[in-house]
């Protein structure tokens, strides 16, 4: 049973899975690239290796340089977190070889549904319902799926074969534009996750974006802990998560969680995973994929069934049973999540990077942040822009909405542009309040600008703070020039020097 | 000192009357206003009514986001705004853009060529931050002028990628 | 009903309570000293008024100010938080007379249970077991108390009748010291409440500090959310609680619960209040006190219940039934607090003021803080060494041990010293851990050099730190005067200059 | 440079190589070592271990706050040790031991008169800080000299409040 645990991550996510392993007495590992020698996982754990330069394929994709450093350190297990290795199935396997607990699913179980269109095979056979798209394993040309793509019928979507997060995500309207989509679909999924496979799904419109979280154990124990909606996404990157969904009842809850389980099932499923699906309006509900491996939105499951998903990931994976069955699982009040990324959301979105001078996180009774960065800390442009994760819990939907709000407003990141301002408005959105909204509401009937007019007061507010500023900063500079004109004294004396001595 | 302060096109007239007064119209206004912690975050108390905010320098305004909204607002004192009135307050419109990284970056693809005519929205250079591929379009159309970076080169924020004639 | 609050006072509870009314989409005002510009509470309120000058006397106890500015701000309710005006009855009163609601119980319930003396007389009378003490109403005389003592018996304890949070109280060993102790526990009452009355009661040795948190409404509801545990305290003061008690089994919780609740019906409770026990060795308990308000230590209850009490008190002072029977309070898992004091723990607790340059909160699953302070705020003389609270809750309690443990070594705030490492070595103390202590325990059976020996390798790692930052010192200043020799070449060059000329 | 550097009376040889190497006794280790922030926090990896910790600059020596537990550590280089040596390295045990407020606050009340004698551990000064009274004690037996403040005024911290002599 191992007791030494490397996380083979950053961020936030490494900083989530330390504590647990902390909580439980087990050692820790962290491993960081030459821009991360600050970051707070390495603050954090207890013994912590340099893995190379900033970017990730010479950092933290490096499962040769990881794997040395298990074996340097004596840690007789890896947690990958979210993104870089954590579905590598190569990876899970050269754990395996070397006698180290890989914390997730069997390799076979990773290969199966990382590879996105033999998921999409097995699962059928399960009897699970999945979105009409190509039927065939990776590897396919451009030609082929050329051809393909209109008996799957128009719009569409490109996924990547390796994919997750959106990246290498491209929606398709038209054969005409297809080719070059398919050009930089391929591109980005290259650059993101070094395959730069691709396969097509139809794109079902008006869609919930809803998925199941499951914990499975070795003894064959397979239960889910209830769903989370994510259709707050813009560029197919999820942006709000919630939980329970506002769009499911009881029946259908406990119809896609059975579901959710055959799936899991179908693949000999063991350790955390999450089976995501599309919901229509009319309730149909398809299998997407299966993300093997802990989601970035756990904590809206955690915080509505007061269980640690991370620390149940652990015991499972130390060869314990399931510390809960089905019907223990227990959901109490309401979960948001909101991802409060470096990017601007004023100047449509785009990254934000520098250092971090301030920072004031919200608390209080319901509140919860996740998050790697602190003042001091570097915002650099060579990973994931998510720099937090606000969770709020309320007894019902309306109350964490309330709590979201006030939480959003107390907030305070300095030295880079954050999303907040984005939250903030959604929370205002009236379809948001009301769980009127699909995977497209974001992109399509959502503005910065169209939540609450802002009011004549506020930009009178606006207007005599800028005034203040601007007056107290001119009156600054004609201070800095006075005391320019004192220092200057030195050299008029050298003058006076001089002319006395003329 | 009196200010010409203007936001979303509507302009206030407002002085600076001492360091707890403004007078704004003709209104004669108590403020208690303190930056924080040394940071472009400012508290004011004014009438009672507390309001804190993030007020930034941009090149030509001030940005304000206030209660989760973004006010653009520029502070003119009263010889700036007759000298700009007198010079005919027209940005000039016509000449060189110079197309800026908005963020450090990787060029992954320029999709123009020196010389070429380009329209408004279109795609010109294609830059990687944060593991996202972000699209640089043409704010106006015009002709490609010197094309200074190549793809596969890493640029810093504000550096020139190209320009437009 | 009420739907603006002026909440009268400072620090983390203002913080604390301008969240709740801000998610039940209640208007704060806030007020504040001449010290507390910058303080959190004056920058989360919707409104923010001057008290006066920073001592508590010319501010937070100007009660007179305090229903001025409700008057002039349109307040329409205020809540005190705990100290300054919390328990007095005339501030009260005076609201009523005012049509302001005062977020607390009538001014009759805390006449009586604020004169301790009367308090006691009042719950004997509903069958309460109370300590034994004077029976006397205040007022007494110094020579009515030392004739009294011997029949008490020694040793016994000097309290405020005012009082609470230890301020004012002297543990008497004899009759001969006495009259000392009663001279100073009257300046200290006087300072700190502005009235230096005292009573005596019998000092209950080996006792635990075991309290029941009481909610009422106007209805005659009265139900409780269970008990803490207090009994971590030196000089008198609270410096840890959690919930539940590792004392308490069902049974025994069941009957406190029981004559907690008749106490506060004795006096026509209505909204937050905290009946406070002594429990000794054999399980026997009395009736300490009653504070009717509420109490810090709050947070623990609202771990285990997912009640928030906050919220629940401005509901029931809205007029509104109690959202609980007593039957649906259901207590999940254990809760710790930590009070984070500005003291040093290892300069004999001696408050530590100055300005906070730095802070790290820790955070993540079941880690809640609450403060009132941030980077940039200075922490000065005028009030209460507490700045923050650090509270965890855990499946059981020793889980909550191993997360505290976590979230204390997480826990940077850098321009005081805290007393974080008392709460460290707490935290890794074997009776701590075995739930073996009482009230006299952190002052007669604890220390902080016991706990765990240094081991040689960290204090190898002390010597390393302590050369490297001394070296690099040393490093800087050479080069600093090295900066300073290239600027005196101006009058290097003045001196060339004269000669030049001479 | 080498340092002796002390930690509860025992003697560490530290060497520092160079930026990321010190030798202590005759190991080599490699040290990472980084202030946090800027401030009197340092990241220190050495060997693999990841460790942080305050460290305070005291009057004689340094304060190192490391996993909850003080270390209080003296750091000489080998010049110094020296000097102290022959010095005989009494640190001045008789003289005048001047009571400086250990905070800000105020004097509620002075216990004893210009010129008595005072036992060690006797109330000298009550001082009133954050609504707590602290008893300042005497911390040897000796004769009251200058008493430099009265009952009801505000002193800043370490203001001196007495002598003993």
């Amino acid at each position: 049973m191992f007791n030494k645990v490397l996380i083979a991550n950053r961020g936030e996510i490494a900083v989530r899975i330390i504590r647990a392993c902390r909580e439980l007495g087990l050692e820790t590992v962290a491993v960081f690239s030459e821009a991360d020698r600050n970051a707070l996982h390495v603050r954090y754990a207890d013994e912590a290796y340099l893995l190379g330069p900033a970017p990730s394929r010479e950092s933290y994709l490096r499962a040769d340089k990881i794997l040395d450093i298990a074996r340097k350190s004596g840690a007789n297990a890896i947690h990958p977190g979210y993104g870089f290795l954590a579905e590598r199935e190569d990876f899970a396997s050269k754990c395996a070889e070397l006698g180290i607990t890989f914390i997730g699913p069997k390799p076979s179980s990773i290969a199966a549904m990382g590879d996105k269109a033999e998921a999409r095979a097995t699962v059928i056979k399960a009897g699970v319902p999945v979105v009409p798209g190509t039927e065939d394993v990776g590897n396919m040309t451009n030609d082929d799926l050329l051809r393909i793509a209109p008996s799957i019928g128009f719009p569409l979507l490109i996924k990547a074969t390796a994919g997750g997060g959106g990246k290498g995500m491209r929606e398709v309207r038209s054969l005409e534009e297809m080719p070059t989509l398919l050009a930089s679909a391929r591109r980005e999924a290259e650059s993101a996750f070094g395959d730069g496979n691709v396969y097509l799904e139809k794109l079902v419109e008006g869609a919930r974006h809803i998925e199941f979280q499951i914990m499975a154990d070795s003894f064959g124990n397979v239960i889910h802990l209830g769903e989370r909606e994510c259709s707050i996404q813009r560029r197919h990157q999820k942006l709000l998560e919630e939980a329970p969904s506002p769009f499911l009842d009881d029946e259908l809850r406990q119809k896609m969680g059975d579901v959710a389980v055959r799936a899991a099932k179908s693949v000999d499923y063991v350790n955390a995973g999450t089976i995501e699906f599309l919901v229509d309006k009319d309730r149909n509900f398809f299998f997407l994929e299966m993300n093997t491996r802990l989601q970035v939105e756990h904590p809206v499951t955690e915080m509505v069934t007061g269980i640690d998903i991370v620390a149940e990931q652990l015991r499972v994976a130390r060869g314990r049973q399931l510390s809960y069955t089905q019907e223990q699982v227990q959901f109490k009040g309401h979960a948001i999540e909101c991802r409060v990324n470096a990017e601007d959301p004023f100047n449509n979105f785009v990254p934000s990077t520098g250092r971090i001078t301030h920072s004031l996180i919200p608390t209080g009774p319901g509140v919860r942040v996740d998050t790697g960065v602190y003042p001091g800390f570097e915002i650099t442009p060579f990973y994931d822009p998510m720099i937090a994760k606000l969770i709020v819990w309320g007894e019902t939907r309306a109350q964490a909405i309330l709590r979201m709000r006030r939480a959003l407003e107390e907030y305070r990141i300095v030295g880079v542009r954050t999303n907040i301002p984005f939250h903030q408005t959604l929370m205002d959105s009236h379809r948001f309040m009301g769980g009127q909204f699909d995977t497209r509401f974001v992109e399509e009937r959502f503005s910065m600008d169209d939540a609450i007019e802002p009011s004549e007061a506020n930009s009178e507010i606006a207007a005599i703070l800028a005034t203040l500023v601007s007056h107290n900063e001119t009156e600054r500079s004609a201070q800095k020039v006075r005391r320019n004109e004192r220092d200057a004294s030195n050299w008029k004396w050298v003058g006076r020097w001089e002319r006395m001595h003329r | 000192m009196k200010y010409i302060t203007t936001v979303n096109e509507k302009e206030y007239s407002i002085e600076v009357v001492d360091d707890h007064h403004v007078r704004i119209g003709d209104r004669l206004i108590h403020v208690n206003f303190e930056p924080v912690s040394g940071q472009p975050v400012f508290s004011l108390i004014m009438d009672g009514k507390s309001y804190e905010s993030f007020v930034y320098a941009g090149e030509e305004d001030w940005q304000v986001l206030l209660r989760g909204r973004l006010f653009q607002v520029t502070v003119e004192d009263e010889r700036e705004k007759r000298l700009r009135v007198a010079a005919g307050g027209g940005a000039s419109e016509g000449g060189e853009y110079l197309m800026k990284a908005p963020m450090p970056g990787l060029v992954v693809a320029i999709s123009v060529e020196e010389g070429q005519d380009v329209e408004k929205g279109q795609v010109l250079v294609i830059l990687e931050s944060m593991k996202m591929q972000n699209e640089l379009k043409a704010p106006r159309a015009g002709k490609i002028g010197r094309i200074r970076v190549k793809a596969g080169e890493s640029v810093e924020q504000k550096q020139t990628l190209l320009s437009i004639h």
